[in-house]
């Protein structure tokens, strides 16, 4: 396992070293991908060697990083949770980039970007591994810092410039916050090591702990976007290529709530109620809020980015729901919370990377993100549009994909709790549950326009008209992550055993957990609900085939004429005429017009010589989300007033500036004055 | 080998009953409206020329638009082998419960949306944007309403919850049960494009949702269509039988305990038949963006259900 | 003999701070030219008193060094700075001049409440003066921040050199001479290259208004 | 006595050398920067001796004395000597500079690195006083290298603050002699500081205390602490690359010293609550100051300059926090020498190509400049504490030692403000590297070479980001010691 784990090291390092030094654009993008995906195998490797072997791998150099413990992987179930997760996503997402980012020849520098790429993924694959708080953060940040460098590829685009700055400087916080809650969880204990953090943190205040748990809340949300700190995702994911937004939306984010986990159930060891309702609000919010910004957008990358919020919503839905149930006693509930959590975030990895390619792919073939100019796809890029479209059903929660296990496994981790006899949590989980159905419903929707308007219809510009199918390379990547979406359903069962592994052993649960299904059903404690993924999905399968063969030889016509669409009567049918993005969502935002508040802006040119004839009329709404305008622009000015002040101080005068210093002298003369009387 | 036989005759059931389901309905809509109507079993007729004629499609349309009927159908004949028409415990129960078979459905809603966005019509596309909003607004009032059930009967698997309210009675009349059958009853409408949120009797209203979505289809696939929405309808109906009020579902699988529930399940459909059809006549549709509100009602219906069934316990 | 040392000290201290003064209430930068060398006169004819007195012959070395460059070399160079520059009067100081004087009172009073701790130490005969040294320094910053042109800020600056000189003759006899001829050095570098910059200013600004120094901010 | 004249000896020669030979000639240089060369080995010399446990001392009365802090800053002060002489004009290669200027440069840019060499090995702190006072007398001469009024200005606002602020410390010096002198009576030894620091638990707390304020406001002056620090911006804005890079990398970290040497004086006499609650005031206020006025800056130089000052505010808390906390501030003081003197020396070659000290003037700078560009943003990456740089691991270690302290809401207000910092300088950099070149922007990299050592600083980053070597670890914690923790 220790070779396995450093064949992953040595891959990852041979992608960016050989990608530096290539010759040409087009060696740098091969060798790069060929690191990364030896990297990446090998990374799931060690997690799969891991689950079989249940050996702790301890790799330590104490050289390194001396001045805090060095360096130090230690991995268990948790990280190989997510270690696996992070290299499920990164074979396919860099087998695509090889094809990808042939489009950047000679535009950007493959060589940065494929060294980039790989060290994005080495300290993406190591922030699990990391043993003590000093490695930890060295990852973590390395794993912000690269992403950073590959969001700011194509820095053509004014907005790119923009969203980078957004992204560290939300990261950054973030790191902050972190750092914060590990040297306030250090502050008891004998090394950073995590195994010391773990005893000390048994004897911290509750007020330090509940400190350490906000603070954790707050910083590893920023970094899994939760609202109101998701603010970056939606600027950053999109900017980057696609395989790297489909890592970043599909891999890093989730390793917030690697972190939370680390942090809140692992070092903490769990805490009072009041911590999961938290986090099942934070949850409920950014699912529901990612959700309905996701529909209004036009921007194919920018609607998964919002996609990504209210997944990463989900999945803090569970692992809160886990916390609390852990608070009250109900382990077995607590363990189905948190397995449906995780395995939500497996999931979400999947169908997320898959859409994250598939757009890309449609990016590539037609340089547009703007769904309002797309359409028609399915026929230049049939493989994609159908890979696109089992990333929609998956993401949307449909059977039999593996979307839906999770989804109906979150809906039954919350049932326990109304149930509940405590105060406040019947009523917090019957909300949850309602969001949770709503988020699904809109999702359903969302993806119904990302997909139709995208790829069904007409297209609306040339260049949707002309777009071309990705190369192989491209292709294989989609193949791989949707064949994932369909086994991690199917597989249901065994996976789920395998996350009550993950588990077990933290924070109170049982180091055996109760196996959730046997055979092909999940079962929820206390057999409340039973449900076999595989059977339906099989169920589905042959009666299609049924009906089509019922169809097929009953007898019916099998006539087929090829016609223009009706159109009242027009003879003509346009692209114009189609329904757009915009249209589509359009009665949604009137339902939640007073959330969105759009902004409407309306301008008609008369003709000059009567009012009665309109030359044109203009319309614009945008839609500012509210967070953005009641939260980050209050704090934001108020720095930059701050700042302005500040500013003044360096006036230009020598004198003011002497005096300053007699003003500095003075105070500190006289606190010695009062301080001595 | 009973109970798989009992399956395969339950979904036979339905797929044959749906569309007299439809035509009954019509059929008392006219005889309440003073008209003659056609004849119940006039569904049929329709299906089986839909199924003998040509179909027509739209130059644009891609190959999604020739799966969708298939998908759209045999989703809804997937959920029928769930639901519990006649029987109870199904063979089938433990492969999915109440959940499966609202994604189930939704499944079928999803693509019949594609389909309509496909052509490129704009009234496939406005129908498939508010055949969407409808769904997505609909499915939280479906999840309470089938918690609200569930937390009384311990399970959100349908054998487990018609059993529960077959042993305990009173739990019928309870309050929280009421109060979901009204949500749930409400979404069906929605669901099912009835009035006074959609009217399935017109398509050339600017406000029409499914008619809308499916104005390009012709032939065998319009009739596999029709036929899933029938069977769809069915479903919901037999949802809101047996669920709520059990008796006559068998629990015991003997030819008199069967036929007993055959019976019974015929009476139940009838008299919802009969409520949607006086419904129907007696208001209007609404006005489109007045439908969030309907199912606002709903949803704070399904709410107080949840609410009373924890308060009660 | 015992008591006339200790009131010397007090005379010379206070004529030093009395000096000092000056700067507040005249506007002529020749007549603070003309304080400064008073100043350094009083200053070092103090020294040589406690060398006398305290029987420290390494002051009477400071003591000359003190009149070689406080009253002779400097002063001239001031003087031929101040000709150059002819009309450059302190006609608008940012406080007026009776605002000043009642600062530099406070600023004394200050001086007296932050030196007790060291008149309440020492043994010396000579301690009485330390408050009105500090007190100089002070006033001396004051006169810093106080006044427009760059002349008066150098004299300013060497004013406030003179009254940590004066601190040191008073509270220690003197700090070992090897580090006083140092500081010398220093002040006189300083000084020199305070008055290139002052000839530097006048030809880049054609003025020596550091007012109009305000280029640079942010 | 050999390594200190070794030490001491070859900026001295530099300068005589440039101001004999007239007109200048590049060979001047040349000599310089292998002399700079010498000093830098013997700083290395030095260092082993430490970790020998050898203090060696020189002079008579010991007049010179290299301990482990000592030997910090000399080392220091070498690293960017050198610098300075290698990259610095007069090296016969292209440059902004003509022979007068050069010359001028090598004279007082020599006098500058041994005056500053000269305050961390002299064990007298009157003599300390002298080189400090006399550093800002060599720099500020070669401010003007330039005369314009930009360059007059920040030198005469420079050299009347910075010597109004060191007379300052020489009050406190003298007060503090006071002190001695009353305990322990006159000596020919009492202003040594190794004298100082044997009679320092009997000395006065109010005397000591009075002595410390005018201390500290003197030498915070040179440091660039709040509110003392407004000369900064100006002179490190204005000054040729090399003295800012002199002046920001070491002139701050050499009057920190001489605080740090007062602190070990005073927390031996006082307790170490005292000077703590200074640091703390001080540090705080000018890492705040500097933030802010950071989030509005237009100018890259400036910029730096500000870093500069929230770095050096960084160090002052970091003192205030105890052993690990010392340990941290000197470990982030060789950290932001290194990083900041190659910032400033690359803002240099960005002037030279972009002909403008505005972040506005400069975009595009990775493609006109590929390595500088590169260089250029790694070093801000390092200045800002992100990984795999040193200043993250001082950063942490300072921050682990504030939270081990209890001292959470300084720590979490030092945070916040470091991240206003941090998004500020990350902002105005994305402006400057990417997006279009000015039209008539040569683009290509001029001279390659003088990047060569600031990759060698860079480096230098990286092993410091990712290790902690013994020699250093040895070196800081005899220096926590020397600081009185």
């Amino acid at each position: 396992m220790t070779l396995l784990f450093l064949l992953m090291l040595a891959g990852y390092a041979f992608g960016a070293v050989a990608a530096v030094l290539s010759p040409t654009d087009g060696v740098a993008r091969r060798v790069s991908a060929l690191g990364a995906v030896v990297g990446g195998g090998a990374g799931l490797g060690v997690a799969l060697a891991f689950f079989a072997l249940q050996v702790p791998l301890v790799v330590e150099v104490p050289a390194l990083l001396s001045v805090a413990d060095g360096l130090a992987f230690r991995l268990d179930a948790l990280g190989a949770f997510f270690l696996a997760l992070v290299g499920l996503v990164a074979v396919p997402c860099s087998l695509y980039g090889a094809g990808y980012s042939e489009a950047y020849d000679g535009r950007y520098s493959l060589r940065f970007l494929g060294a980039m790429l790989n060290l994005f993924l080495l300290t993406m694959s190591l922030v699990p591994c990391a043993g003590n708080v000093l490695t930890f953060l060295l990852m973590w940040e390395g794993m912000s810092l690269t992403s950073y460098f590959l969001v700011m590829t194509d820095t053509d685009e004014p907005d790119t410039i923009q969203a980078g700055a957004w992204y560290l400087a939300m990261t950054h916080g973030g790191l902050a916050l972190v750092l914060a809650a590990f040297l306030l969880l250090a502050g008891g204990a004998a090394t950073t090591a995590f195994a010391d953090l773990r005893t000390a943190a048994a004897t911290l205040s509750p007020a330090t702990r509940n400190a350490v748990f906000l603070l954790a809340v707050l910083g590893f949300g920023s970094k899994a976007g939760l609202i109101p700190l998701h603010v970056w995702l939606p600027r950053a994911h999109p900017a980057a290529p696609s395989h790297v937004s489909a890592l970043m939306s599909g891999v890093m984010i989730k390793l917030g709530v690697y972190g939370l986990l680390r942090v809140g159930l692992d070092l903490l060891g769990g805490g009072p109620a009041w911590w999961g309702a938290l986090l099942i609000v934070l949850g409920a919010v950014s699912a529901v809020l990612g959700v309905l910004y996701a529909l209004m957008e036009n921007d194919l990358k920018r609607l998964l980015a919002y996609s990504s919020v209210e997944n990463i919503g989900l999945v803090f839905i569970g692992v809160g729901a886990g916390f609390l149930f852990l608070s009250l006693g109900a382990i077995p509930a607590a363990t189905l919370a948190l397995s449906a959590g995780l395995y939500h975030a497996l999931n979400h990895a999947a169908f997320k990377g898959l859409l994250f390619l598939g757009a890309g792919s449609v990016l590539h073939a037609t340089h547009t993100r703007d769904m309002n100019r797309l359409g028609g796809l399915i026929r230049g890029m049939p493989w994609s549009a159908l890979f696109f479209l089992i990333g929609s059903l998956a993401i949307a929660g449909l059977p039999p994909l593996n979307g839906f296990v999770s989804e109906w496994l979150l809906f039954q981790s919350l049932l326990p709790g109304i149930g509940s006899s405590a105060t406040l949590v019947a009523p917090l989980m019957t909300l949850a549950v309602g969001i949770l159905a709503l988020t699904g419903g809109l999702a359903a929707a969302g993806f119904v326009k990302a997909f139709g308007i995208t790829f069904l219809a007409i297209p609306r510009s040339s260049a949707a008209e002309h777009a071309h199918e990705s190369p192989r390379s491209m292709r294989v990547g989609m193949g791989i992550l949707a064949v994932a979406c369909l086994g991690l359903g199917l597989a249901a069962v065994p996976i789920m055993s395998a996350l009550g592994t993950v588990l077990a052993g933290h924070a109170g649960l049982p180091a055996a957990a109760p196996p959730l299904g046997g055979g092909l059903s999940l079962t929820t404690p206390g057999t409340f609900a039973r449900m076999s993924p595989t059977l339906v999905a099989l169920g589905l399968v042959v009666v299609t085939a049924g009906v089509w063969l019922g169809v097929r030889f009953s007898g019916a016509a099998r006539g087929l004429r090829v016609g223009d669409t009706w159109g009242c009567g027009r003879i003509a049918q346009t692209a114009r005429m189609e329904y757009t993005s915009t249209a589509f969502a359009e009665p949604l935002r009137r339902v939640f017009a007073e959330l969105y508040r759009p902004t409407k802006d309306l301008s008609i040119d008369f003709h000059p010589d009567s009012r009665y004839f309109v030359q044109s009329i203009e319309y614009r709404s945008e839609i500012v989300p509210w967070v953005e305008r009641y939260l980050y622009a209050p704090v934001i000015e108020r720095v930059e007033r701050w700042a302005v002040r500040a500013r003044a101080i360096q006036s230009g005068s020598a004198h003011a500036y002497l005096t300053y210093l007699v003003i500095a002298l003075l105070g500190l003369l006289t606190i010695l004055l009062v301080r001595g009387a | 080998m009973v109970g798989y036989a009992l399956e395969a005759t339950q979904a036979a059931l339905a797929l044959g009953l749906a569309p007299g389901v439809v035509g009954l309905i019509r059929w008392m809509k006219a005889r309440l409206q003073n008209r003659r109507g056609a004849p119940v079993w006039q569904p049929y007729w329709e299906l089986a020329k839909l199924f003998q004629k040509e179909v027509v499609v739209s130059n644009n349309a891609s190959w999604l638009f020739h799966a969708a009927p298939f998908v759209v159908f045999a989703s809804v004949v997937t959920a029928t082998f769930l639901v519990p028409v006649l029987a109870v415990p199904l063979p089938f129960d433990g492969i999915g419960d109440l959940l499966v078979v609202v994604y189930l459905l939704l499944l079928g809603t999803f693509f019949l949306s594609l389909a309509g966005l496909d052509p490129g019509s704009p009234f496939g596309g406005m129908g498939a944007s508010r055949e969407m909003t409808v769904a997505a607004l609909a499915e939280p009032t479906v999840a309470l309403a089938i918690f609200a059930l569930a937390l009384g009967a311990g399970s959100t698997n349908l054998g487990q919850i018609v059993a529960r309210t077959m042993t305990q009675p009173g739990s019928a009349l309870s309050p929280g049960h009421l109060l979901a059958f009204g949500a749930l009853f409400i979404v069906t409408l929605a669901e099912t494009g009835r009035l006074p949120v959609d009217n399935p009797a017109t398509h050339l209203e600017l406000t029409m949702i499914h008619e809308a979505m499916v104005l390009e289809y012709s032939g065998r696939y319009l009739a596999l269509i029709e036929w899933a929405a029938a069977i769809k309808l069915l479903i919901f109906f037999s949802l809101l039988g047996n669920l709520f009020i059990p008796w006559g579902v068998s629990m015991a699988l003997t030819p008199a305990t069967l036929a007993i529930a055959a019976v019974s399940l015929l009476v139940k459909v009838v008299v919802l038949a009969a409520a949607v059809a006086v419904l129907e006549t007696r208001i209007a549709k609404l006005r489109l963006f007045r439908v969030p509100e309907l199912l606002s009602v709903s949803f704070v219906l399904a709410l107080l259900a949840v609410t009373s069934s924890f308060l009660l316990r | 003999m015992s008591s006339l040392f200790p009131q010397l000290c007090v005379l010379g201290s206070s004529l030093v701070l009395i000096f000092g003064l000056i700067l507040l209430w005249r506007r002529s930068v020749a007549a603070y030219i003309t304080a400064f060398r008073w100043q350094s006169l009083v200053l070092s004819a103090l020294t040589a008193i406690v060398a006398y007195f305290g029987d420290d012959p390494e002051l009477y070395w400071v003591a000359g060094v003190l009149v070689g460059l406080k009253v002779l070399v400097i002063p001239r160079l001031l003087r031929r700075m101040q000709r150059r520059f002819a009309p450059e009067r302190e006609l608008t100081p940012y406080v007026n001049t009776a605002t000043s004087l009642v600062i530099a009172g406070l600023l004394v009073l200050f001086a007296y409440a932050i030196t007790r701790p060291l008149v309440a130490l020492s043994q010396l005969p000579t301690r009485a003066g330390m408050p009105l040294a500090m007190g100089l320094v002070l006033v001396s910053l004051f006169v810093v921040i106080s006044r427009k042109k760059a002349l008066t800020q150098v004299v300013g600056f060497l004013m406030l050199e003179n009254g940590i000189a004066l601190l040191a003759v008073l509270g220690t006899y003197g700090i070992p001479l090897i580090v006083e001829l140092g500081v010398f050095l220093d002040l006189l570098m300083a000084f020199l290259v305070m008055q290139i910059f002052i000839y530097q200013i006048h030809e880049t600004f054609e003025s020596i208004d550091v007012e109009q120094l305000n280029r640079l901010r942010h | 006595m050999t390594t200190f004249a070794l030490l001491l000896g070859p900026p001295l020669l530099a300068a005589l050398l440039a101001a004999v030979v007239r007109p200048y000639r590049p060979v001047v240089g040349w000599v310089g920067a292998v002399l700079s060369l010498v000093s830098l080995g013997a700083a290395v010399v030095l260092w082993r001796g430490v970790l020998a446990g050898a203090v060696p001392t020189s002079g008579p009365h010991e007049f010179l004395r290299a301990d482990a802090l000592s030997t910090l800053l000399a080392f220091c002060v070498s690293v960017v000597g050198s610098l300075a002489a290698w990259l610095g004009p007069g090296m016969g290669g292209e440059d902004d500079y003509d022979g007068a200027q050069a010359r001028r440069f090598r004279i007082f840019g020599s006098l500058f690195t041994f005056t500053m060499m000269f305050a961390v090995t002299s064990n007298n702190v009157g003599f300390m006083w002298i080189a400090i006072e006399a550093t800002t007398i060599t720099s500020a001469l070669l401010i003007p290298l330039h005369v314009t009024k930009a360059s007059v200005e920040a030198s005469w606002k420079y050299i009347l603050i910075g010597s109004i602020g060191v007379a300052l410390a020489f009050a406190g010096t003298v007060l503090a002699y006071f002190d001695f002198v009353s305990v322990a009576g006159r000596q020919a030894e009492a202003l040594n500081w190794t004298v100082l620091m044997t009679w320092a638990p009997r000395l006065h707390a109010p005397v000591t205390q009075l002595a410390f304020v005018f201390i500290l406001i003197g030498y915070g002056t040179k440091a660039g602490l709040a509110p003392m620090h407004t000369w900064l911006p100006d002179a490190h804005s204005e000054a040729p690359a090399p003295l800012s890079a002199m002046m920001s990398g070491v002139l701050l970290a050499v009057a920190l010293y001489a605080v740090i040497r007062w602190e070990a004086v005073v927390n031996a006499a006082v307790g170490t609550e005292f000077t703590d609650g200074l640091f703390i005031v001080l540090g705080v206020l000018s890492i705040a100051i500097a933030a802010f006025s950071l989030v509005v800056q237009r100018n890259y130089k400036r910029l730096l300059a500000y870093s500069s000052i929230e770095h050096t505010g960084l160090m002052c808390v970091g003192l205030a926090l105890g052993p690990l906390g010392t340990f941290a501030a000197m470990l982030h003081l060789l950290n932001h020498t290194l990083a900041k003197s190659m910032m400033f020396f690359l803002a240099g070659r960005v002037l030279h190509r972009y002909r403008t000290t505005e972040i506005g003037g400069v975009s595009g700078l990775l493609r006109t400049m590929p390595w500088t560009g590169g260089l250029f943003a790694t070093g801000v990456l390092a200045v800002v504490g992100l990984p795999p740089f040193g200043l993250f691991i001082s950063e942490f270690a300072l921050f682990r030692a504030g939270f081990g302290a209890g001292r959470f809401w300084l720590m979490g207000l030092v945070l916040a403000l470091l991240a206003v910092a941090f998004v500020s300088i990350i902002g105005h950099l994305n402006r400057m590297l990417y997006g279009a070149p000015a039209a008539g922007t040569a683009v290509g990299e001029g001279s390659g070479w003088p990047l060569l050592p600031l990759g060698l600083c860079m480096g230098a980053l990286v092993v410091l980001g990712l290790t902690l070597p013994a020699p250093l670890r040895t070196l800081l914690d005899r220096i926590v010691e020397i600081a009185g923790r």
